[in-house]
């Protein structure tokens, strides 16, 4: 087994194409996933108790099946509700809704993680619910859930692998389309080992360079 | 509330109060329960404006609950408390129904009222001129450049102003307890509460926030201290309030309250703060 | 060591496939692998003389698998192409792969496979039958757009749904799919495609040798003495004119 | 759906459950290994541990599954399915499990282990019973986590030719053509089977919380 | 106090002290830096048997760090430590070259040692009755019965028979306090070391630690405590030793030590510690 470099440069083109796809839907997904997240903990946190369970439910049935399923579900079971997806916007949208169980969850302990007292300190100068939700909850607590939220992008970025079912060509069809092509398999899954490998190294470092930047932002006392 | 003032004698001694200076803190018959356990049973507590007035108890006597009822960080389950005349959080109606103000309304009298708290609560991800700034821009919509001036002059005040740019955590405890009575003046609070400001300090950082209480104290400031530091209870306090078990058991000067024959649960409660051993050394 | 003498000796074949390739390979109703492959297989054992042990991969890691040695031929079948020829033996055919649409029942708007002009027909990732759909596209005014499946199963799903319009496939497979979901699927007639052929494959190693040669034999000797075409008009409900050698792929 | 292929469901959900349970174990004897190699002073142990730790986590599952199960023959070790899948899940639940048990015996005080050194008890002694056992407990909220991703991963095992849950839904839907009712009875049962572990754990954790600080 | 009253100004100035009789603890010309910082410049000091030294001194002095290398949970990086005669951790040769010794002879020599920390440090998966017999079992390999009527017996001598079965996490501080010195008691050391006992504790459970602490002392059981408490050590050491940045400044009887005319620094350390404003209400 040997790489075959000329085979593989040959196939720039498509790799790139591929790896631009799984990029960018990565990073939408996952800010968009995030979002959604912060947005549902925060509903949970100060909405009333009927939407509390009703999200709480939301979360666990996405965070207790594979994605796999999920994917297949919106995607093939969507046109019997009325929901006709394109592959790309089904993915994004599947991996985004999938990523705000996980993120919610994260943001709920970030929540919590936050010292009582920050808030009251700051209903005691007069800020308003949303200013303090802005304000002192949401850049707090972002530092103290960046790690997760890393962990979270790394899960990710791995998961974008599973579009491929609903043909979104992301890097793992089309590295794995080339394979069989050119029945170079196990050359084309250590060429998309690699490839993962060093995104996620990527996502890693710089989540640790942010970590390092924002450490002195940290409690003094805690 | 008048009504109270003159059988204690508290603060200023005069012989004729304003009848427009209304007691800052007006506290009437608040109780506060959390679940079954009740932690306050019927406070009655006027504070008066100008003067610095002390808090004393037991732990588990319910002072902290009362201040952050004060402060309505904590909603009293029954009573009144008025600042400086207005109602805090609820109306009471002639018949005794209490009714919710508007968000609007309890922010507003709130922000006449400044806290600091046992632990700081300096916001990590501020600068101590960012703490101080914070809710003169985003509260009272001040242009950033005005606020930082006035926030500086704030954390000159209270000897701070070289350590403007630094973050909490790269502040001594004393230091971000300063910071933190910097950000609760910003607002120009008519009243200053304070929760045991200094039991999260070494006792070698007690004294530069003790100072800093001094110095406020003599400037006319309205201050509650819920506190543990006696000594600077029975110094700086012009007026004691002794709570034990949610009641308030005494309240008047110093003299009236520390002095003999005393009460016997305060006589049993100074018996364990005062380090009696440690006397025979002063 | 030669591959048919091993088979031989430990008495059993080890044969992958893929089982979600109705009707050659799929799980029944009561859970039973069934299929095409089964029953030629069962023949295939009884002429050699041994048992037929199956390995099922999603079709992806067939030939991966084959490369690794992880069995010793791969049923599927696959269409018999040049790229193929080139780095598999296969067997001489068992069915015929040339490869027709299925459209949704009841859509009007494709007659023919010319119809699928400018339209978006899905297939399989890698596969045959996309190459083919892809050259019959050239041809027609307008194209077609494809869209690539990492299996079959996934393209009908969707073609039920409504996102193409029809999926190309080899001829056995669709009508057997159009056949059991009347209700949702036909096939359009005629085959687009260049006459192509299914057979079973090895490898070319030269250890493999005999053993295809020997499968050769018994599939020769079961469309000799009736029993593949009583499988085909099992299986397929027809049966295939198929070539006793392995033809040139034309494609 | 017939009883019958519902049944077919089932058992297809005990074997994921089964080939889950079994790498979890096996991840977590692993994952200790790691997790001492990482801690330890030798940069001969911690590097190769990291980047073990590097590896598993950075690759996709279904990338490492192809790779062990093609890529082994290559050097000569020929793996059935069953044993490639469980290496697979194995390898890469071990790679979480070392770090998150680095983090529980990271978070066990210091002052727990000065205490231990007090009376005496040697450095063996002093992780048998007390860093072990503490750092455990820490850990198990994580574990249990970890075990309803394993569970969940383990869809992706088909790929080197076990018919786990996730296979058997597909292989019925394509015979059934009924691929909704099949997806939606595995993501119903996917459910029950992480809310039963999730339960579990919750109950254990319940359990265990008197004797944590 | 009046059964050790008789000690007080115990061996040093004793004119014949046994010869047999060596001190608990010697620590001779100790030094410790971490990095590039000296914490300890050079320490002796002589701890002895039988009688309550108390080490004071602010916050940052060494006391801990002193404590730590006599427990040789730090290893001191100059001088000797020796318990009752024996070296610790290092045998110093004639030339002053130290080498270390085994890991068997340090614990043993250890073992001698008893410590009680500011933080309990109780082991959180194991019921007081186990914290204090987990030692007798794995290291005196004791059966687990005859363990345990022993651990009772430490228990009741801190009045916590009743709470054998509770896990840490179900008993008050001062409590936890006390099954931490019942834990070091079980392995009859000769000498007990403390760090700062109370100063994790409420006021109100400081008491009972410190009279557990004092019923100790009176059992003529060799003490060595780090502590805040000025008035315990004044009224219980019958040693002193007053630290400051590293140097053992003061040591003596608490008459020698806090008598006037006081050492500079140590009037200015007492000054912080003890509430001036509240010897007013004494
Ligand atoms: N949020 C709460 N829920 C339930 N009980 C509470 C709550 N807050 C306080 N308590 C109880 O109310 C009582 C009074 O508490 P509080 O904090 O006011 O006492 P304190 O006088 O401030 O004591 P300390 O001196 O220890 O601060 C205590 O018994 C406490 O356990
Ligand atoms: N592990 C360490 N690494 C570096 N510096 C240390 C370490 N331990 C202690 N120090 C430093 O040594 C000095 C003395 O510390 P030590 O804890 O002995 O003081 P202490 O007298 O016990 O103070 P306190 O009364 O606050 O407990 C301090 O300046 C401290 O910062
Ligand atoms: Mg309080
Ligand atoms: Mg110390």
């Amino acid at each position: 087994m040997s790489l075959d470099f000329g085979l593989i440069i040959e196939q720039m083109p498509d790799i790139l194409s591929g790896l631009w796809v799984t990029l960018w839907i990565w990073v939408v997904a996952s800010i968009l996933g995030a979002a959604l997240g912060f947005l549902v903990a925060a509903a949970r946190r100060y909405g009333p108790a009927p939407l509390d369970w009703l999200l709480k439910l939301y979360v666990e049935i996405l965070r207790g099946n594979p994605f796999l399923i999920q994917l297949f579900l919106l995607y093939f079971g969507g046109p019997f509700i009325g929901l006709r997806l394109e592959p790309i916007p089904a993915g994004l949208i599947g991996l985004t809704i999938y990523a705000s169980a996980y993120f919610s969850e994260i943001f709920r302990a970030g929540f919590q993680a936050v010292p009582r007292g920050h808030v009251e300190a700051a209903q005691c100068v007069g800020l308003s619910r949303s200013q303090i939700l802005r304000r002192i909850l949401l850049p707090e607590m972002t530092m103290l859930v960046l790690p997760q939220c890393v962990n979270m992008a790394i899960i990710l970025i791995k998961e974008t692998a599973i579009l491929s079912i609903i043909t979104v060509p992301e890097m793992t069809m089309v590295i794995g389309a080339i394979g069989s092509q050119q029945y170079a398999f196990v050359d084309a899954m250590f060429l998309l080992a690699i490839f993962y490998w060093v995104l996620v190294e990527i996502c890693d470092w710089l989540g640790r360079r942010a970590e390092a930047k924002l450490s002195k932002f940290r409690f003094a006392v805690t | 509330m008048s009504s109270t003032a003159p059988t204690r004698t508290p603060h200023a001694n005069s012989p004729e109060p304003h009848a427009a200076t209304a007691p800052a803190v007006a506290v009437k018959g608040v109780g506060k329960t959390f679940g079954a356990t009740e932690v306050l049973k019927g406070i009655d507590l006027t504070v008066p404006a100008g003067a610095t007035t002390c808090l004393i108890g037991p732990s588990g006597s319910g002072k902290s609950t009362l201040l952050r009822c004060i402060a309505f960080l904590e909603e009293a389950t029954k009573g009144t408390i008025t600042i400086k005349g207005d109602p805090l959080g609820f109306a009471e109606a002639a018949n005794g129904q209490r009714t919710r103000l508007s968000p609007q309304n309890i922010r507003s009298v709130r922000s006449r009222i400044g806290m600091v708290f046992q632990q700081f609560n300096l916001w990590p991800h501020m600068t101590a001129l960012g703490n101080v700034c914070e809710a003169l821009v985003t509260v009272r919509k001040m242009k950033r450049k005005e606020a930082e001036e006035r926030g500086m002059a704030q954390l000159s005040r209270v000897g701070l102003e070289h350590r403007a740019t630094h973050y909490p955590s790269e502040l001594s405890g004393g230091q971000q307890q300063r910071v933190a009575i910097a950000r609760a003046l910003a607002l120009d609070p008519e009243i200053l509460l304070f929760d045991e400001p200094t039991a999260s300090l070494d006792p070698e950082l007690t004294g530069e926030v003790l100072n800093v209480m001094r110095d406020l104290a003599g400037s006319g400031m309205t201050l509650l201290v819920v506190t543990h530091e006696i000594g600077f209870a029975a110094t700086v306090g012009e007026s004691i309030a002794f709570l034990d078990h949610g009641r308030l058991l005494l309240n008047g000067t110093p003299r009236e309250v520390f002095g003999e024959p005393r009460h016997p649960r305060l006589a049993q409660f100074l018996e364990t703060y005062l380090d009696r051993g440690a006397a025979t050394l002063l | 060591e030669d591959t048919l003498a091993k088979v031989k000796s430990t008495g059993v074949l080890k044969v992958g496939t893929e089982t979600a390739f109705a009707p050659f390979d799929f799980i029944d109703t009561s859970g039973e692998h069934v299929g095409l492959n089964v029953d030629m297989f069962d023949e295939i054992g009884k002429e050699l003389g041994v048992k037929i042990e199956w390995v099922t991969l999603p079709w992806d890691g067939v030939f991966p698998a084959l490369e690794a040695g992880k069995f010793d031929i791969v049923a599927g079948p696959a269409t018999i192409t040049k790229a193929r020829v080139e780095r598999y033996r296969f067997t001489v055919p068992i069915a015929e792969a040339t490869v027709a649409l299925l459209k949704q029942a009841g859509d009007d708007s494709i007659e023919k496979p010319e119809d699928i002009a400018g339209k978006l027909v899905g297939s399989g990732k890698a596969t045959a039958q996309l190459a083919q759909l892809q050259e019959f596209g050239k041809t027609l005014k307008g194209g077609v757009e494809t869209r690539e499946y990492v299996s079959f199963n996934e393209a009908y799903a969707d073609l039920a749904a409504g996102r193409i319009v029809a999926v190309a496939n080899s001829l056995p497979n669709i009508a057997y799919v159009a056949q059991q979901q009347p209700d949702t699927f036909a096939v359009v007639k005629p085959a687009f495609g260049e006459p192509s052929y299914f057979g079973f494959i090895g490898t070319k190693k030269p250890e493999d040798a005999s053993l295809i040669d020997a499968v050769d034999a018994a599939i020769l000797k079961m469309k000799k003495d009736g029993r593949m075409e009583k499988l085909q008009e099992k299986w397929f409900g027809t049966t295939f004119d198929t070539p006793d050698t392995v033809p040139e792929p034309k494609v | 759906m017939s009883f019958k292929l519902f049944e077919l469901m089932l058992w297809a959900a005990g074997y994921t459950v089964v080939l889950s349970a079994i790498s979890i174990v096996i991840g977590l004897t692993i994952g200790l290994c790691v997790c001492a190699a990482k801690l330890a002073r030798s940069r001969a142990l911690s590097i190769p541990a990291t980047v073990f730790i590097s590896f598993f986590r950075g690759v996709p599952l279904l990338v490492q599954l192809l790779l062990i199960y093609n890529l082994l023959p290559a050097i000569g070790i020929s793996v059935p399915s069953v044993v490639a899948a469980v290496i697979g899940l194995s390898l890469c639940t071990a790679a979480y499990q070392a770090e998150n048990l680095r983090g529980g015996f990271n978070s066990v005080p210091k002052g727990l282990l000065e205490a231990a050194d007090m009376v005496g008890l040697s450095p063996w002694q002093q992780l048998k019973r007390i860093r072990a056992p503490i750092a455990l407990r820490l850990t198990l909220p994580a574990l249990v986590n970890e075990a309803i991703l394993i569970l969940k991963a383990s869809s992706l095992i088909s790929v080197v030719g076990v018919i786990e849950l996730t296979r058997m839904a597909q292989n019925l839907s394509a015979s059934t053509y009924r691929p909704l009712l099949f997806y939606s009875v595995a993501g119903g049962l996917y459910l029950v089977i992480c809310w039963t572990v999730a339960g579990g754990g919750a109950l254990a954790e319940r359990l265990t919380r008197t004797s944590r600080a």
